[in-house]
């Protein structure tokens, strides 16, 4: 799975981008978050706080329920501010 | 949902606003209305050297053409455009252009409004500031103001 | 009341919305938005030869000028231009054009269409229809959802 | 006095503007339109509903129950019908 990272947390983790093998276990976003998180202290960083963090799957925003079933690609970004 | 589709771009050059708005209206005798809205790179301080833009390539054309799509069923609007930049742009250049043409001035003044709350919101930008003799500075902050005004639609969502 | 003077001009001539855009814009960093709405004459039915707008020369002018004043009291624009015609134009042809630019987007939106709600019923202009075939027709009626337009803006008025 | 028409108020008066002799006792906008209803038949025309029209006291829009005191031009018109 392709996950994608933009802006301040791009920053934060070190890398636009990663390939991960998802774990048994992660299901939905909120649980993807949980377990980058614990990646390394980039990761850590950029996830400090959960509920400020947007996502995308496959190019469309989602919401942390979200399950990552048939997911290709996940992006993480902070608020947008564009306009 | 309407026969036309929304000419939407994004593109790290500067666009032609009035040209865009030629090309909506050109040949045509059924529009009344054309409002176009232009976003600017604003120096509040007079210390902005420039504002780097970043975004999310693919994800950004989808959701400012779900954005339009949305637009263009509330509203009777005849055409919209939209151009959003992105890369670095300096204090009074143009980041973005909505223009929504429609037979009534109403439906055009409100669609492009929305479209400009929407973007503001849920289209995958962002904004760093680099200030002058101090390099690369903050990721600018999203604003209360801009949710509320985003906000302030959502009760007739799906209600035309 | 703001320092700068907002332009007004009444004449028959087609004019450039994007010149007019490009003299309150060029050379500033201190704005954010430029909200331009164009009136166009539209031929609904197909029938339409062309509109002849009659004005009251002098009372226009004035009566633009109040009405841009009102809007630089009750919004923080920076810049205001309209230009309105008179005489007779074709469909498809501008009618009008009311630009404002502020630091703000809402205050442009704001100060834009409370502008044309009012300009479409307190500024001295009469529309009459020239239909194709059938020499001059019609005055155009006024609209009661003008009235209504311009209504909505009131309970604010003084306020600020 | 000036007195000037637009619009369908001209056409039926048939004459944009005339100078009149302002008479004793026609004090308000309201008093001067029902003078200027008997004039003939064109002016009766276009004074028939005076509740449609419009006017203005020197460029500037008023009321029916403005007084004249002092008006150098009187305009009558339809609602506007600009923008």
């Amino acid at each position: 799975m392709r996950i994608r990272y933009f802006a301040w947390v791009r920053e934060r983790v070190g890398s636009p981008e990663e390939t991960i093998e998802l774990p048994e276990g992660i299901a939905s976003v909120r649980d993807l978050i949980a377990w980058l998180a614990g990646r390394d202290e980039g990761h850590a960083a950029a996830f400090a706080e959960p509920d400020v963090i947007r996502a995308a799957i496959d190019l469309e925003h989602v919401d942390h329920d979200t399950p990552l079933a048939g997911a290709r690609e996940v992006a993480f970004f902070p608020p947008m501010t564009g306009g | 949902m309407p026969e036309w589709k929304p000419a939407i771009r994004v593109q790290p050059e500067p666009f032609d606003a009035a040209a865009e708005a030629r090309r909506m209206t050109e040949g045509r005798k059924d529009l009344g209305a054309l409002v176009s809205f232009v976003g600017l790179c604003r120096d509040e301080g007079g210390t902005l050297e420039a504002l780097e833009l970043e975004h999310y390539p693919g994800m950004a054309e989808e959701a400012i053409g779900a954005i339009a799509r949305e637009a263009a069923e509330r509203w009777p609007v005849a055409a919209i455009t939209i151009i959003h930049r992105y890369g670095r742009i300096a204090p009074g250049e143009p980041i973005v252009v909505v223009l929504a043409a429609s037979a009534h001035r109403e439906a055009a003044f409100e669609a492009a409004s929305f479209l400009m709350d929407f973007l503001k919101t849920r289209a995958p930008f962002w904004k760093k500031e680099h200030r002058r003799d101090a390099g690369p500075g903050d990721w600018v902050a999203a604003k209360a103001s801009d949710d509320a005004a985003a906000g302030r639609w959502r009760p007739a969502r799906g209600a035309k």
